[in-house]
């Protein structure tokens, strides 16, 4: 069997580091759309998964491809699609599908500038929101957005733990700088990486398919001889669909909740300068990187500003925003669109908050983001 | 240090190629390298760019701050790009494909690379040419790093392209300082 | 030259071929119902070719009336199982019994 | 005569689950039976027997059925059972859905599926309306039929099922009503023996929808209409097999294809063994 990647060091760019992250977190079987700029994740995957015993497809469309995922992850195979926004748009539906029969995979959403086909080559951030709230009803969606190839690689890894843990669709929204850009990627041997392996249901096990008073319980894949009934309507715990608001309301509080309570360990991000700030940007993604860079200039001429850089978007990292609104006056949300992260930021921090909109289509100017941090000091 | 280089040319001439393999040898030398790229819709017939930002520290920005370096493939990316450069740049041109103003004031440097690789019977490896010849005239990256980013990529076609490299580089070093 | 007739695979899978007619007993059958399941379509009804079920003029707790042997029937039922082919809902069987 | 609680299929279905959603004289009961048949005529072990639906009456079939069963989102069971069977190729996978859950919303993963020749079995229950939302019409609806939202009468063709089922390679294709339930189940157990693509098509009644629209007084008079007008045809001319009983046109039903082809599980197989290096 080929192995996965030599453990060194590489030149690679994001999609290649998502890909090979895939197959060390466990992915073994991939179906998707081609899509810029996510397409080389998908010619990858039909390169390399085969030699590792895996299986590929690629389907008719997005809508198909998530379908075919959350198919061969209840048949037992830890699975992944790749697009971007317009594919991403269609597959809300079965992310939702995925949510209610509480089925682990990972959807990498490589944003690019839109609405609609927008600029195919050209990047944007404006999906965050759709990755909390796409899919129609009541989630509690796990959003990871990567800001280099170092992290696509090792978030790619964590995506697919989280996903065996929580039960549930995990979403990756990268971006299309991060996914293109190419920079050093270091791998480390292959036993020091943590791979949460998928728990499996006992065919003689006396519960039924779900449980609602455990966070977790082992899956039933098909073909164990559990013959259980996996439901995309509200189900009671034996997997049998009901009509009744009871029960609605005891599977629904049993999905936000398994999200909801373990909050503090899914959640991720990494500060710059924090501490003491009196002014803190939250970037996250590619935009980050430019923040970075303007914080540090800002600090160099005095100005006490910090960044704070969300790695789980959702769930929303409510606790630590509230902490630093104790000593941070003002908070500075720049992303590549009009306005998305900085509401729960603004209804979190309950601080000023100033947005930057760059628009879609370029790499974030970092002289923008320093101006207005000039602008909060004066 | 913190360089800005920037690579053009037109789709199908393997620019981006040559961005990774320079980054890939730069990596190899032990030094922090970032690279971004970008293209015109078309497959072909559209350009192609690469910025790659080399530096001794970590690399925050993707963008390099000034362009130190310019290697083109194409007059649209000489003629785009000539105004951005910084002062004392560097300009690396394909000779059969680029015309260099006679009032140029930054230092240009004029390589055969079709040329080359065509009387090495490697028609494709233009792109590889300048690869050696960048690496001659700047020393960003030793020759054997390249030859090592060279094999790694082209398991099947090393001799080939470590010969068009060579060639390059002996050019290159000739306006070497 | 006598030609065989054309039998298809499936009529011959769905015909008895009577050999021996008379060394053979009649089978019979024992209806099975399940009168809370029945939503009395009339398939079994309209199907049995011994014309032995009826709806019972009682209704079971969805205010269906089920079906039930018609009186007099009740040793009528040769086993040939096509209302519990027929039944749409798992609500009659037959239990085919030695005379 | 006993009342009983134990049915002979007792240990096939969930048992606690009935009676049915179904409406009285709906044919999907019957579909479920003859699933059943073939299940326990085919020898494939009871464990392997995988039920993937969409959304609508037919897609509520697998729950009643005791094995591993899912029920998807609308339109999708294909692409779901495609990455079940594709993972492991070991299940055998049934998709049974309604006509418009396959043909209107899932139109384009029909195709693709039976393009691939995927591994699948395809049981379309084919009730010439949407039932579960009312009775609106879809692409099965016969043309100048009622329903809900054609009052006026159906303009629009409609598909010809085995025909499209066949031009896109299938390996089998049949055609079936519920009132064949042997000829169905025998069928069901030959598209289970299937290597590649199977699609059987079944024509059901809908009581309260599409039979009262167009003036059946319950379904049994609906499916018997079918029945009288239907003849068993296995070598019909696939084109000429669409459905138009209201003017005269005979329903035609059989086993229609029944041919060899490489399957996408048994080339992905190989391609695989290939990558990996493995030797035959």
């Amino acid at each position: 069997m080929t192995a996965l990647l030599e453990p060194g060091r590489y030149f690679a760019d994001g999609n290649f580091a998502i890909t090979e992250g895939a197959l060390v977190g466990g992915c073994r079987f991939f179906a998707g759309y081609p899509i810029t700029p996510s397409s080389e994740v998908l010619e990858r995957m039909s390169e390399r998964l085969p030699k590792l015993g895996g299986h590929f497809i690629e389907m008719e469309d997005e809508i198909g491809s998530m379908a075919a995922i959350i198919g061969a992850s209840n048949a037992g195979a830890k699975s992944m699609t790749a697009t971007s926004g317009p594919g991403f748009s269609l597959m809300q539906e079965n992310i939702g599908l995925g949510i209610i029969t509480e089925t682990p995979t990972v959807v990498l959403d490589e944003m690019r500038a839109g609405p609609s086909t927008g600029i195919p080559t050209r990047v944007g951030q404006g999906d965050v929101m759709q990755t909390r709230y796409g899919s129609h009803g009541d989630l509690a969606p796990i959003t990871y957005a990567p800001n280099s190839v170092q992290e696509s690689f090792d978030i790619t890894i964590e995506a697919f733990n989280s996903a065996e843990k929580y039960r549930q669709p995990v979403i990756i929204a990268s971006d299309q700088v991060v996914g293109h850009l190419s920079e050093v990627l270091e791998v480390k041997p292959l036993e020091e990486y943590d791979v949460v392996q998928r728990m499996m249901r006992k065919h003689d096990d006396e519960k039924g398919v779900f449980s609602y008073t455990e966070d977790y319980v082992p899956m039933f894949v098909a073909g164990t001889g559990f013959r259980g009934n996996v439901d995309s309507l509200t189900h009671d715990e034996r997997g049998y669909p009901s009509n009744e608001a009871s029960v609605e309301k005891e599977m629904l509080e049993h999905l936000l909740g398994k999200v909801k309570k373990n909050e503090e360990k899914i959640v991720k991000y990494e500060e710059f300068l924090v501490e003491d700030a009196e002014v803190t940007v939250v970037a996250y993604g590619i935009t980050s990187r430019a923040a970075k860079q303007a914080v540090r200039i800002a600090r160099k001429k005095g100005l006490k500003v910090g960044l704070f850089r969300p790695i789980t978007l959702w769930p929303f990292p409510q606790r630590r925003i509230e902490e630093i609104a104790g000593h941070t006056r003002e908070f500075i949300v720049p992303e590549i669109n009009y306005g998305q992260y900085s509401h729960p930021i603004r209804e979190y921090s309950r601080s000023e908050t100033r947005e930057i909109h760059f628009p879609p289509g370029a790499i974030p100017d970092y002289g923008v983001i320093l101006k207005e941090i000039e602008g909060a000091f004066k | 240090m913190n360089l800005g280089i920037r690579m053009y040319g037109m789709g199908g001439q393997g620019i981006i190629t040559l961005a990774k393999l320079v980054g890939e040898a730069t990596l190899e030398d032990g030094k922090f390298v970032i690279m971004t790229e970008e293209y015109s819709p078309y497959i072909t017939g559209g350009w192609s760019k690469a910025d790659l930002v080399i530096s001794d520290e970590t690399i925050d920005y993707p963008l390099p701050e000034e362009l130190n370096y310019l290697v083109t493939l194409s007059q649209e990316g000489f003629d785009t790009t000539v105004k951005e450069l910084a002062p004392e740049s560097t300009i690396l041109t394909e000779k059969s494909l680029v015309t260099v103003p006679q009032d140029m004031k930054l230092r240009s440097i004029e390589i055969g690379g079709i040329e080359i690789s065509k009387s090495l019977k490697n028609p494709k490896g233009a792109n590889i040419v300048l690869m050696g010849a960048f690496s001659g005239l700047t020393k960003i990256f030793s020759a054997e790093s390249g030859r090592r980013a060279i094999t790694k990529r082209f398991p099947k076609y090393v001799d080939a392209n470590i010969a068009c490299f060579e060639r390059g580089y002996e050019e290159g070093v000739k306006y070497g300082r | 030259m006598l030609k065989e007739p054309k039998i298809s695979d499936d009529q011959r899978e769905i015909w008895r071929e009577p050999i021996n007619y008379e060394k053979f007993f009649k089978p019979r059958g024992e209806v099975h119902i399940i009168p809370e399941r029945c939503k009395e379509c009339n398939y079994c009804t309209n199907y049995c070719p011994k014309d032995v079920l009826e709806r019972s003029p009682t209704v079971n707790s969805h205010g269906y009336h089920p079906v039930r042997v018609r009186p007099g029937k009740e040793d009528s039922c040769v086993a040939c199982g096509m209302c519990q082919t027929i039944c749409p809902d798992f609500a009659i069987f037959i239990r085919e019994v030695q005379t | 005569m006993t009342t009983e609680e134990f049915h002979p299929k007792h240990a096939l279905i969930r048992d606690e689950r009935f009676p049915n959603v179904w409406c009285p004289g709906c044919g999907l009961g019957i579909l479920l039976q003859s699933y059943l048949n073939a299940v326990e005529k085919s020898g494939i072990p009871l464990d392997q027997q995988v039920l993937v639906s969409g959304i609508g009456c037919t897609a509520r079939l697998p729950g009643y059925a005791k094995f591993d069963s899912y029920h998807t989102t609308h339109g999708r069971a294909i692409p779901f059972a495609t990455g079940m069977k594709i993972a492991n190729p070991e299940l055998k996978v049934t998709v049974v859905s309604g006509d418009g859950d396959l043909f209107n919303i899932g139109g384009n993963h029909f195709i693709h599926a039976a393009r691939r020749n995927m591994d699948l079995v395809v049981i379309c229950s084919n009730n010439f309306n949407y039932g579960m939302t009312g009775g609106q019409h879809g692409s099965t609806t016969p043309l100048t039929s009622r329903s809900a939202s054609t009052p006026y009468g159906n303009v629009e063709p409609t598909f010809n099922l085995p025909y499209l089922a066949s031009a896109l390679g299938a390996s089998y294709v049949s055609r079936w009503t519920v009132m064949h339930p042997r000829q169905l189940a025998k069928s069901i157990r030959m598209a289970m023996e299937t290597k590649g693509f199977a699609f059987i098509e079944v024509l059901s009644p809908c009581p309260p929808n599409f039979g009262k629209f167009n003036g059946f007084g319950d379904g049994f008079e609906e499916m018997e209409f079918y029945r009288s007008k239907s003849t068993v045809q296995n070598d019909a001319r696939l084109e000429d097999v669409s459905i138009d009983p209201f003017h005269g046109k005979p329903v035609v039903l059989g086993d229609f294809v029944n041919r060899k082809r490489p399957s996408y599980i048994m080339l992905e197989n190989e391609l695989v063994r290939k990558a990996m290096g493995v030797k035959k």
